[in-house]
């Protein structure tokens, strides 16, 4: 039993903290808000150098074969850095359903590409509804010969108009869990329509709109109809994600507040030698300290395919979604009026932070999920 | 225990109501408060509007340019202009601060001067208070001025200031004896944002406004005569009692406008089969968010109450205003909440919900109004000052 | 528009101050707890004296005919002094529902001799569901000739074991609202059990168990099977009541801790000067103040019989209940070890609370409430 | 990042499971670690019981009785005892104070004295810490030993002293330098209980229990061979680092029974037509308090991880016995609010659900354990010595 990182996790993390601080600088982050397409492709290949978009894909499809336990402390290092781009989607989104369901032929066929850097993916999962659940899935997939063919609305799917492929889940019959496929449908077929939405964090989502958009039958991902278990497998190690995210975010605009607690004078002493500002700290390192491990026992658990992994897995996000979320509130009243600045960081962490406490159900939904659970 | 207001409180009530009718600009900005420049237009508009009825500043005397409006009165008119949401950014520190102090502390010549400007609507001021290193601890300002002849000579930097850019006017204090003990060596000036050697700089905020500026002093010459009072009482000229009901009440009133807005859409919006409202973790947010709306107009109409007996509301001012400020904040965060992943869109994305207001406000409140330390100057006001708690 | 008192109700506060600090001391409150009647007669006989037991009973009844208003005020006085025995519970569930629907012969035969401090009473009307809804009445009253006969269980009775009457809230038929009846049931009634309940508070409710007890009907009240409209009207006043209650032991407890935070020393100064306990101190006199405003609102609203009334009544329960909470929660903190002893008096106001907290509805059930009249 | 114990651990785990399941007391009292004095019997004899498998102190070095555990095994231990409830109230001050100071800082004879008391269950200690004055500002205390002899004469008064009215010793802190200063001047006591002019007096507490008691002291005579290290060097010794782990996890494993006990009941309690747990409000309550519960046992198992690694926990084991604490006041609360009506009964009470255990630990966490600064002082030393942040 250790909590720690282990000599590989911690020669991952420094490497990568070290890496980040180099090339993904504050500045780079800002630009990249401002940038059409949120990422940088010098970035991109940097970090495929690195091994970085294979570290959970098998060895034999190219990939380092690390667990999700090491995609953590990387990901943390993400959340720390403010990484944009769509690592995340591919590396997750993408890649996942293609390992968990895919064929032999669709591994070979995107799996390498993706660990070498040069595809770029996502899953196309929420519509309008807001819903993450299997009934909200209602874009309908017809057959048509050898084709398929798609028509309905996907929104919120995260770096879509920048993707080479995307998963799409949609409804090929069936209500509820039964009937839905997933497709692996190119993102420049006819009838794709992508629209940018405009949010707080300013990361990348958008509006899909599907018109009679062709799929090859040999692009369906698993078996038909049976996708929704493939989603939930993807689901976990995306909310694992998201959590492991907002762990680095959390700590990140925790030390920056911290840093200015210990140099804004304010009545000719350090604000932070106050006691109500150091009680606010408190509160906050036992927020970020917490995120840490449930979200670390959350990844260990669904890597050694543990019992309780749903339940640490909703654990961690209702835990991590709240407690990133007051973290970052009290870094924007500690920071006072520096901090509403565009000028000034600190404002990137706790914009951000609203975008993964959403992404892959908010506390509300995992609480409920813990509830369910909790009955069994 | 009378929550009734009198026969004529009511007539007056509906006598805004019915003017805002037709004269509420048909283009009302979101932020009534920020005086953001693009709507500028609009504010002094508007402002010039209520000139002409004599209620840009009503609560003020009439011998300058107010109706002479009981405090109630004066409540009912804020909470109608904040109920319509009405812009009222062009003119709130000039009301708000200029015109009061000038009231008590300015000469005759003084109040001819700049009172009459400001109930006509016709200029805009600013407040020159923060500095960089002077926030909370706002009387260690550094901003220096200088006995020259007949002028002082001012400089330094002032920030956080909010439309410093287009202001006509700004109310300064600034150091005029660096040797006594802070409190003691400040003085309170007017300032004509004219003046050559005055620059200002955008600060531009996390939401992409530019509503606050930092401004540079560079051998400012500022004529003796815009001297308010006398020399090294400036601290205690800017720390009067001021206008504060106005934001406190506006604050209240405004939640509840946000609540039934909200409740509205989470009637209207559809979801899991049944509507939004029906979910029971939305029904506990909105309940809770209406009864702390109600609380803090409550919080406020005791102030109100003593004002009206003719007490000096103490901490409990400060209640009103540290519980109205915290509470938009709780509600803003609810509202997201329940939004779920709508509640991240921009008040520009065409599907943000209520026009994005709760994304504003969330960005707002947790941003900054709760920030420089606001809720934790409140709270010693209220321990030192309200319960007689020892300073450390 | 004035939220403070006027000149009756400040000499109703001031007089109700002086004589319940000499009548109504703490160790009175300390002995009635331990005491199996847990009311002095002594002080009751006191208290009718100074007319409060027909505060709002109709002058031709022998009352003073003052409104809800002035029995807040003198309610948080009973608050802030602890005041036990069965007031409330007479002045408000026995007299209320008798003023609301009793004919002239009933009113009559109870009012005056409740004004003059001469009958105990209370209302039986939750039952081992703990529901304050119609639907939870269950126990059973059937005609018998010229009686009705009561059969079924009452639970939380509030002083029902010294009481000469109770109005009895049974099911004469229907389903949830309709078919409730009121009966005034005479205490020492052949068949009526009463077991004392323990609480934390130490207040004296009652288990009582109805066997086959024969009530005339001329004890009926009001119209047989509308007897839910009436409760609700009780329930109202009661509501307020509760939370008058409320205000008065959450003002006299945060006095009390104040007083103490400025005296206790540690570290070479009082507590009260350190920033964490005096924020602490500012949260509880927001909450103080709070309840006591919304308290007001809401019972000028049902004395006005403005349309709000019940969104009001609802509005401050449900603030009150988890405000009173919350400075009670602060109060033992602040005090530390002491606080913790049965001798000194803060823990009497912190157990006391639990019980308003309770009564008439906690914070969740006046929250639901508040929700379904915003939907409106 | 690995969570599961070593096959050597769980086979530890299966031994102390077996164990308890025949030698457990029938009647294990609710309270397993408030040593009230009617259960007295049954915490002595399970005591001895442990005693019979080095049981009482495992973790201690074997040659003062224990078995020399991992922090691991320790853990293992500790959660075991909890998850049963087993009462532990005997040994507690003993094994988690008295002990690991006498092991650094006693002498040979001190040790041998009395270690093997402890460690065979034979005695029960008590602590003679805070005053009347001396509470969180402990280094205050007033109670004096003046050097006479061979002895000390100890005069004063100390406060909450837990089980003092049955306990054989007591480790005692008091001043022996009145003019050092107040970190100075102190000295660490071991004092017979029976020594003449030490009395008690109960402090009966709001749950009419009596835990804790006031103990007197007129002109108690200590031998100098009592004394533990040097004189006036007490102060540190009593700040030692203590067993603090066990009160932590105990807590987060109490606080995770209590939840599984929750849920129970709320799935078989019958409300509105379905069942409690059916309930949206009670399922967020619970979830909450199941999340909670969890991130308490982790923040203990990460103090845990750094003593394995032969780290030294610092602010961690504060954040984590902090958290404990809060949240099973947290907890207690939620768990009346669930219960409604039903929540207000006394544990004495035929109809208390859940044995009235939740109305138990409402009294008892808001009364006590919150109580007396700890919350304060946890964050305190957070701030201060976790995350550096300069004292006031």
């Amino acid at each position: 039993m250790d909590l720690g990182l282990d000599e590989q996790q911690e020669m991952l993390k420094n490497f990568a903290r070290d890496f980040l601080e180099k090339e993904c600088p504050e500045s780079l982050v800002r630009e990249m808000e401002e940038d059409d397409q949120g990422y940088s492709p010098d970035l991109w290949k940097k970090m495929a150098e690195q091994g970085w978009m294979g570290l959970i894909i098998p060895e034999d499809q190219g990939g380092a074969a690390m667990t999700l336990c090491e995609l953590v402390v990387l990901l943390e290092e993400f959340g720390r850095a403010l990484v944009p781009g769509p690592f995340i989607s591919t590396v997750v989104l993408g890649a996942v359903p293609i390992m968990e369901a895919g064929t032999d032929e669709q591994k070979a066929q995107y799996l390498p590409k993706i660990a070498a850097g040069e595809l770029i993916m996502t899953m196309a999962l929420t519509e309008p509804s807001a819903k993450w659940t299997a009934d909200g899935v209602t874009l309908e997939a017809k057959k048509d010969g050898g084709d398929y063919v798609l028509n309905g609305t996907k929104l919120f799917v995260p770096d879509a108009h920048v993707t080479d492929h995307m998963v799409v889940v949609a409804r090929t019959g069936g209500k509820g869990e039964d009937g839905i496929t997933l497709f692996i449908v190119d993102s420049k077929s006819d009838g794709i329509k992508f629209e940018q939405l405009k949010t707080i964090a300013a990361d990348k989502q958008s509006e899909v709109i599907f018109e009679n958009v062709k799929v090859p039958a040999a692009n369906v991902l698993g078996d038909e109809g049976k996708g929704w278990e493939t989603v939930e497998k993807v689901s976990r190690v995306a909310t694992v994600a998201a959590c492991a995210y907002l762990v680095g975010l959390s700590q990140m605009d925790f030390d920056t507040t911290l840093n200015y607690a210990k140099e804004r004078v304010q009545f000719g002493r350090p604000i932070g030698s106050f006691q109500a500002i150091q009680h606010k700290l408190a509160d906050a390192i036992i927020d970020v300290d917490g995120s840490r491990f449930i979200t670390y026992k959350a990844a260990w658990s669904l890597t050694e395919g543990e019992d309780d992994t749903d339940m640490m897995i909703s654990m961690a996000k209702a835990w991590a979604s709240d407690a990133s979320r007051r973290v970052v509130a009290h870094g924007q009243q500690i920071h006072g009026g520096i901090g509403f600045t565009k000028e000034y960081k600190i404002q990137l962490y706790f914009r951000r932070q609203k975008w993964m406490e959403l992404m892959w159900g908010d506390a509300d939904y995992h609480r409920e999920k813990v509830a369910q659970l909790m009955e069994v | 225990m009378d929550f009734r207001f009198t026969p004529q409180e009511q007539a007056f009530r509906e006598e805004i109501r019915d003017w805002l009718k037709t004269n509420l600009p048909d283009h009302t900005p979101g932020d009534r408060m920020s005086g953001d420049s693009e709507n500028l237009n609009v504010y002094k508009m508007f402002a010039q509007r209520l000139a002409t009825k004599g209620w840009v500043a009503p609560h003020w005397p009439k011998e300058y340019g107010g109706l002479g409006l009981s405090v109630v009165e004066q409540l009912v008119f804020n909470e109608e202009m904040a109920e319509a949401s009405a812009p009222m950014g062009y003119s709130t520190i000039g009301t708000g601060w200029v015109g009061p102090t000038l009231i008590v502390y300015g000469t005759d010549e003084q109040k001819q001067r700049w009172l009459p400007q400001i109930t006509a609507g016709d200029v805009m001021w600013c407040q020159g208070f923060s500095e960089p290193n002077a926030g909370s601890d706002l009387a260690s300002l550094k901003t220096s001025a200088v006995r020259d002849g007949d002028d002082y000579v001012i400089n330094g930097q002032k920030i956080w200031t909010s439309g410093a850019h287009y202001a006509d006017w700004m109310i300064l204090i600034a150091r005029t004896d660096p040797e006594a003990p802070k409190h003691k060596g400040i003085s309170y000036f007017l300032v004509d944002m004219k003046t050559p050697g005055l620059s200002t700089t955008p600060l531009i905020d996390m939401m992409d406004n530019h509503a606050f500026n930092e401004v540079f002093f560079d051998n400012v010459r500022v004529p003796r005569a815009n001297l308010l009072g006398e020399e090294n009482r400036g601290w205690y000229m800017a720390a009067t009692t001021l206008d504060f009901e106005r934001s406190s009440i506006g604050g209240a009133v405004g939640a509840g406008r946000m609540v039934r807005e909200l409740t509205q859409y989470c009637v209207d919006t559809p979801w899991n089969g049944h509507r939004l409202i029906d979910e029971s973790r939305v029904r506990s947010r909105l309940s809770d968010a209406a009864i702390e709306a109600e609380l803090g107009r409550l919080l406020s109409y005791r102030v109100i109450t003593l004002q009206s007996r003719g007490a000096v509301p103490n901490y409990e001012a400060s209640i009103a205003k540290l519980f109205n400020t915290d509470m938009q904040l709780r509600m803003a965060r609810s509202g997201l909440e329940i939004m779920g992943l709508y509640g991240q869109l921009d008040h520009q994305d065409k599907y943000a919900p209520l026009k994005g207001r709760f994304e504003r406000q969330y960005l707002w409140q947790t941003g900054l109004a709760v920030g420089g330390g606001t809720t934790e100057i409140q709270k010693n006001i209220i321990a030192t000052r309200g319960l007689g708690l020892p300073r450390q």
